[in-house]
């Protein structure tokens, strides 16, 4: 039983030039306890899914179902939504320094989430905030609850922003690149700090970022995103080991090998699609070496391939063909060539 | 080798078939600026209104020609009622009325413009200039120069503007050279200081850093890479300060220490019509000024306001748009800078 | 240097020639808070560095944010003026150089930045961005210098009509090119790559190293190349020299580094890497976590910088500055500042947990993924 | 805290030194012999004329009046007035009450109709709201002061008064302590006139200002963590907007305070730009160097005051 399940998100926006494709047709599931990794490079609409399931994706026309605990998010008025946030959902964003209120102190920073979902009063709800500081991780909590975020450095605001998304205990945390502004060593410390508190709350975490090697060391599930759809999905080790997408493929790839010196890199061509009009075919074919005509028809669904149960791949290669055929089709790339002009 | 570079270009140049056909030719800035500009509709037709006001002042003789009645001229019989009420508008030829001299009101505002544009125009690119050259050079140099410069603009600002530029003009006489120089001498600081925020933050840029690391030299590093970018902020503060200063004529007119009379100026009418209670039977040759002062600066506003949207969204944000905001969304800020020197010296 | 052609043979050696020579170099930025105020504190940005360069290898310089690497870079491509210190290049001391003196060295030394966005002026066209080089330095007619330029595009991989674009209409991977282009220009022996490859997308990024590699091979450029990609860096460099707080730490050929570093920082920086496809090898490093953060480069701790981190700070840590020297059993060229440099096998992150209590600053967790 | 007070009278010292020695240069740029003639009356001989001339201080250079005066500001004495003889002080005394009635009265007014505005029309851009404040801001940002007043002189007085309804007095001015009731209804159209157009501006500031914070990461955050629309705009949103809005406030209080000549012009108040106005037009040196440094004195004031609130308000200010 999914903690979250989304089906067919679509999100667009209009604007001043034009129409903006963010989504189209992701699905995904996440499982209570669950860490599920969301990867996708800039523009792959990533963090516009999970901010439009969330309600704080301004200006966005939405379908599809995002079901909660039973309740589809996509259809709930904002007063519903504002329930939801911060008690049953928290988010984390990317800048810990932005993303605090310079003007408040942390204390009553995370004491506020009490305050508005619980009815705590303020001296018990502070009295949790230092609880909860600590828990972070945070020295001498019962002093640093009065400081300003301006008062800490980048990995403890982030320990800061954790505390703030635990503070009502919540069912799922939306962690949206958490450690792309600090330092290695600071994330290094963020993610197994996240990973401690997911165990302890028992939460399930939707963690956004562009990092492979991210995924990799904390997901259970992964979804790769590319063009606003998802490519692949699968288990974490399923993804790596046996990549199906020729995207993913492609993106493993292209990544200079911690393992020593493989040679020349293999990137992959060309550049990834305006979202500004609605791509009607799969979104990677024009940079894929092994494109066919049938990716050009339509978007291709997801579907079950490999051996591992619940891997899925929307890609019309075949499921033993993909991984062995890794030149490219020379005759297909043509064809895709002569159509286009 | 080379097949490799072949095969990469290639790729580059079927990147986005999209990007070649429609929108090369029309994605350079300013283009893109005049497009969005043109969609907006009371930017425009403000804008129609200063091309048709400047036409006016420029062909102000030929205009009161056509209709007869020179600016100062006073129609004493024609004019003026028996009683010696000036007449009202559209009579005995008169579209706008005539004033307590009897004379044709529509003729002296339409000389009084030419004052209006000589001055609000003549003492913004004045300003302007002052602004832009100190702003550049104190913001680029920094240091010593930009602490001279700075203390300079801040220490104009917090004169009392309008007693000093007074008294100047009390001192030394009216006139317009004068008043062109006095109303730019207390706006140049805002622009100053405008431009020297922003070059300040210029000066940061790689781009200016590269243009260093190719051993260019300081003028050529001013005026080439930061001076195109401080284009968009000097036509948009030039047109919301053109108002400002045709405002402060009127003001100084009003005042008695502007445009003296029988010179027409918006402001020595008005100021005219209000000495005395003659106006309020004969409204017409107190509001038709108020009304033409209003219009123009209302104009060079809206025009001043849909620039800032058309030219750089973030100075003006009025139409803050899901465009910008999705495209914050989308950026990705991966990128881990070192403190740069000069924030560590703030 | 003459072997042509993509795959790691590319990747030169270097020569015997020595390019660069940068000798005790120190940068300090003053803090001081407005006219009145004269306060004599200072960002020490760099503190004290020494290395050297061999015509055609590639040198990584590693570190995290605020350790001065960037700023490094300013020094030896001399865009800043060192504090103390000196930079030869060719053996050339130029950082007694002034403007004038400088120009003509700088045809031999250029620049790629790490932002594709604010490296190329918005309100310029690529055509004449890139005219720039030949317009500071050379006198050509017109026509030769666009055809330079388009040569130039061409080399890059961009098609040479977009001569008249602005850079807004180029995606970030396209314009990061056009940066490379304009350092090639004026054909210069030292290109310094700072965060080349950092604010790009990892496709894009990997058509960029390739295209930085073939470059080097064509044109027998040398690199220092900046990064905090500990995996880009190694992909790319025949030696690293890692950085913390202002002070290299470590330097020595890239396998060494990476293989049997001796700094228990190189060490922790190297195992704090989420790497994908270590995460499914059956050797599973132990993961070293280290406590707190980067201290301020206002007031460097005292001693050794690293010493409130470090998991084998000892109290001598606190007292004396380790020298950048040889360590026994390391081979020529790989130089420690520590005093007491890691072994063979040995468990930092079992040691961070003994010395929790000294460095008190927070939780020191070791964690076996 | 005490440093920045320091710095700022010391910055102070140095504009009022500066401010008074332009106008003294400025009245001095002429003959000042033509002065003491046109005091010494129309029929006046030579000797009345050195008369006049001495009795105004005029005979001594331009160095030692001017740092007699000086001396005069450090014992707060603003000196004599040339064309009457009597202290400036007392002239002062009379004049700022009613410059300062009018400006208290309208800021209250301003920032009553700016601010709402402001914020009704940052938080639903693009709006029929928004569209509509922002006409009202644009329109009457492009009246001139004097113009509103004259407008408003036209039909509230002149027009209502010929209906046969004199609510409202032409002109004038009276003191509070004489009748709060009078006093207000005197001072009701300049309050309008003066707080319409700068209710304008302000519309436009806190706008802009609340924008932008909309657009920042805290809010979104806010949102995130599930506060009501009401106290993410409102406690998180309008509170880090208002620092743009104080300090426009500062320098405007500071400037009207010296005189907010048009308004008190064209409604006839007595305050302090009408007797600086009175003092240019007789050349009374004295009088128009008082004004001057008084007016300049309101305005670093107001900056320091504006920069302590900084400091309140800002916890980055404060413990930085």
């Amino acid at each position: 039983m999914a903690l979250l399940e989304v089906r067919d998100l679509r999100v667009s926006f209009d604007t001043d030039d034009g129409t903006v494709y963010a989504v189209q047709g992701m699905s995904f599931s996440v499982g209570a306890g669950q860490t599920l990794g969301i990867v996708g490079e800039s523009g792959s609409g990533k963090s516009v899914t999970t901010q439009a399931i969330m309600g704080l994706a301004p200006g966005a026309k939405i379908s599809g179902e995002a079901v909660l605990d039973g309740a589809d998010l996509i259809s709930m008025s904002e007063d519903e939504l504002q329930r939801i946030r911060g008690r049953k959902v928290s988010l984390i964003f990317q800048d810990p320094l932005t993303s605090l209120h310079p003007l408040y102190r942390v204390g009553h920073q995370i004491a506020e989430v009490m305050e508005t979902h619980g009815k705590v009063a303020r001296k018990e709800a502070i009295r949790r905030a230092v609880d909860l500081l600590g828990r972070v991780g945070i020295p001498e909590p019962d002093k640093r609850v009065r400081d300003y975020p301006h008062q800490f450095s980048g990995g403890m605001r982030q320990r800061v922003m954790i505390a703030m998304a635990l503070a009502y205990e919540p069912m799922l945390i939306i962690a949206d690149e958490p450690t792309t502004a600090l330092d290695v060593t600071v994330q290094a410390q963020i993610l197994e700090l996240l990973g401690r508190m997911q165990q302890d709350f028992g939460t399930a975490v939707i963690l956004i970022t562009h990092d492979l090697g991210v995924v990799a060391d904390v997901a259970d599930d992964v979804v790769i995103m590319y063009g606003g759809r998802p490519m692949e999905r699968a288990d974490v080790r399923s993804v790596f080991v046996e990549p199906h997408h020729p995207y993913t493929q492609g993106l493993l790839e292209s990544i200079p090998s911690y393992s020593g010196r493989t040679g020349r890199l293999k990137p992959i061509q060309g550049y990834p699609p305006s979202l500004m009009r609605m791509i009607e075919q799969c979104p990677f074919a024009p940079r894929c070496a092994q494109v066919r005509d049938a990716c050009r028809v339509a978007p291709p669904p997801l579907k079950p391939v490999g051996s591992s149960p619940g891997h899925l791949s929307a890609c019309v290669l075949d499921a033993n063909r993909v991984g062995l055929a890794s030149e490219p089709d020379e005759a297909g790339r043509a064809v895709g060539a002569a159509e286009e002009r | 080798m080379s097949a490799m570079r072949a095969d990469e270009l290639e790729i580059v140049e079927e990147e986005d078939p999209e990007l070649n056909e429609q929108q090369f030719e029309s994605r350079t800035p300013w283009r893109l600026a005049w497009r969005r500009l043109k969609k907006d509709r009371v930017a425009m037709v403000s804008l129609g209104f200063i091309v048709l006001l400047i036409l006016v002042s420029l062909f102000a003789p030929l205009l009161t020609a056509l209709i007869g009645h020179g600016p100062n001229a006073q129609y004493t019989t024609k004019g003026l009622s028996l009683s010696g009420i000036p007449v009202g508008p559209g009579h005995n030829g008169f579209l706008l009325g005539t004033d307590d001299q009897g004379r044709d009101v529509l003729s002296r505002i339409i000389y009084g413009s030419r004052i209006s544009l000589e001055v609000g125009i003549g003492a913004t690119f004045l300003a302007l200039f002052l602004g832009v050259v100190v702003g550049l050079f104190a913001g680029y140099y920094g240091g010593f120069l930009d602490s001279v410069l700075g203390r300079f603009m801040d220490i104009l600002l917090s004169f009392p503007i309008l007693l000093l530029a007074i008294a100047i003009v009390a001192r030394f006489g009216p006139s317009l050279g004068l008043l062109i120089f006095v109303i730019s001498l207390f706006s140049w600081p805002y622009i100053g200081r405008l431009v020297r925020g922003q070059v300040i933050s210029l000066r940061e840029r790689e781009f200016v850093e590269a243009a260093r690391a190719l051993g260019a030299s300081d003028l050529r590093i001013m005026f080439v890479e930061i001076a195109p970018n401080l284009i968009a902020l000097a036509v948009i503060y030039a047109t919301l300060l053109i108002p400002v200063n045709i405002v402060t004529e009127a003001t100084l007119s009003f005042l008695g220490l502007g445009v003296q009379p029988p010179t027409a100026s918006w402001g020595n009418m008005i100021a005219e019509a209000q000495t005395g209670d003659l106006f309020t039977v004969a409204w017409w040759f107190l509001v038709f000024p108020c009304v033409a002062l209003v219009l123009t600066t209302l104009a060079f506003n809206l025009l001043g306001d849909g620039l800032r949207d058309a030219l750089d969204p973030r100075y003006g944000r009025s139409h803050i748009s899901a465009a910008r905001k999705v495209r914050r969304a989308f950026r990705l800020r991966r990128t881990l800078p070192e403190p740069e020197p000069v924030e560590a010296k703030a | 240097m003459t072997v042509a052609g993509g795959g790691a043979t590319s990747r030169a050696e270097g020569t015997d020639e020595l390019l660069l020579d940068v000798d005790d170099v120190v940068k300090h930025f003053p803090v001081s808070g407005g006219a009145l105020d004269r306060s004599h504190a200072a960002v020490k940005a760099v503190d004290g560095v020494s290395f050297s360069l061999r015509a055609g290898e590639t040198l990584g310089l590693v570190g995290e944010s605020g350790c001065g690497k960037s700023t490094l870079a300013r020094l030896v491509t001399a865009l800043h003026p060192v504090t103390s210190g000196h930079v030869r290049f060719k053996g050339q001391d130029i950082t007694s150089l002034n403007r004038r003196q400088l120009r003509p060295l700088r045809r031999s030394m250029q620049m790629v930045f790490q932002d594709p966005y604010g490296s190329l002026n918005p309100r310029r066209r690529v055509g004449s961005i890139l005219s720039d080089p030949f317009s500071v330095h050379e006198h050509l007619s017109r026509a030769e210098v666009r055809r330079r330029v388009q040569e130039l595009m061409a080399r890059v991989g961009l098609s040479p009509e977009h001569y008249n674009r602005f850079p807004s209409e180029f995606s970030g991977g396209q314009r990061q090119r056009i940066g490379i282009a304009r350092s090639l220009a004026l054909r210069p022996s030292l290109i310094v790559c700072d965060e080349p490859v950092s604010a790009l997308d990892v496709s894009i990024q990997a058509q960029i190293l390739n295209l930085l590699e073939d470059l080097q091979a064509e044109f027998m450029l040398t690199y220092i190349f900046i990064a905090h990609d500990l995996s880009v860096v190694r992909h790319v460099s025949n030696r690293i020299a890692v950085m913390y707080l202002g002070k290299l730490v470590e330097t020595g050929p890239t396998e060494e580094i990476y293989l049997s570093s001796r700094h228990p920082y190189t060490a922790s920086l190297l195992s704090a890497v989420p790497v994908a496809d270590r995460a499914f090898r059956s050797e599973r490093r132990e993961r070293i976590i280290l406590t707190g953060d980067v201290p301020s480069p206002v007031d460097p701790p005292s001693g050794c910088r690293f010493h409130p981190r470090c998991p084998k700070a000892q109290a001598l840590c606190a007292v004396q500055e380790p020298v950048l020297e040889r360590k026994p059993g390391d081979f020529d060229g790989h130089l420690t500042a520590c005093h007491f440099p890691v072994v063979a096998g040995e468990a930092l992150a079992n040691a961070s947990r003994q010395t929790t209590a000294v460095s008190g600053s927070g939780p020191a967790e070791a964690v076996n993924p | 805290m005490i440093r920045l007070i320091v710095r700022r009278l010391l910055y102070l010292v140095i504009v009022l030194v500066i401010i008074t020695f332009l106008t003294y240069v400025v009245f001095f740029a002429g003959n000042p012999n033509n002065l003491a003639a046109r005091f010494a009356g129309r029929d006046a001989g030579p000797a009345e004329i050195r008369d006049a001339a001495i009795r105004l201080g005029l005979n001594h250079g331009f160095w030692y009046q001017y740092w007699h005066y000086l001396v005069g500001l450090l014992h707060g004495n603003f000196g004599l007035d040339f064309q009457n003889a009597v202290s400036i002080n007392s002239e002062i005394a009379r004049a700022f009450p009613v410059t300062a009635s009018l400006v208290v009265g309208s800021v209250i007014l301003w920032l009553l109709i700016g601010i709402p505005i402001g914020i009704m029309s940052a938080t639903h851009p693009r709006t029929l709201r928004d569209r509509a404040s922002t006409t009202f801001a644009l329109t009457f940002l492009s009246v001139p002061n004097f113009v509103l007043g004259l407008l408003l002189l036209l039909v509230f007085y002149y027009y209502l008064t010929r209906a046969g309804l004199s609510w409202f007095p032409a002109a004038g001015y009276v003191p509070l302590t004489q009748s709060p009731v009078q006093w207000l209804v005197h001072m009701i159209l300049p309050w309008i006139s003066l707080a319409l157009i700068q209710a304008a501006i302000y519309t436009r500031l806190i706008r802009g200002s609340l924008l932008d914070v909309l657009g920042e990461d805290f809010i979104r955050t806010a949102r995130a963590k599930g506060l009501s629309r009401r106290t993410v705009i409102y406690k998180h949103g309008v509170r880090a907007a208002l620092t743009p809005v104080i300090t426009q406030l500062g320098i405007d209080i500071g400037t009207l305070l010296a005189g907010a000549f048009v308004t008190e012009k064209v409604f006839g108040l007595t305050g302090l730009g009408q007797l600086a106005l009175n003092a240019i037009g007789n050349e009374d040196l004295p009088v128009v160097a008082a004004v001057v440094v008084l007016a300049a004195s309101f305005i670093v004031i107001m900056n320091t005051v504006v920069d302590i609130l900084y400091a309140v308000l800002d916890p980055r200010v404060r413990l930085a």
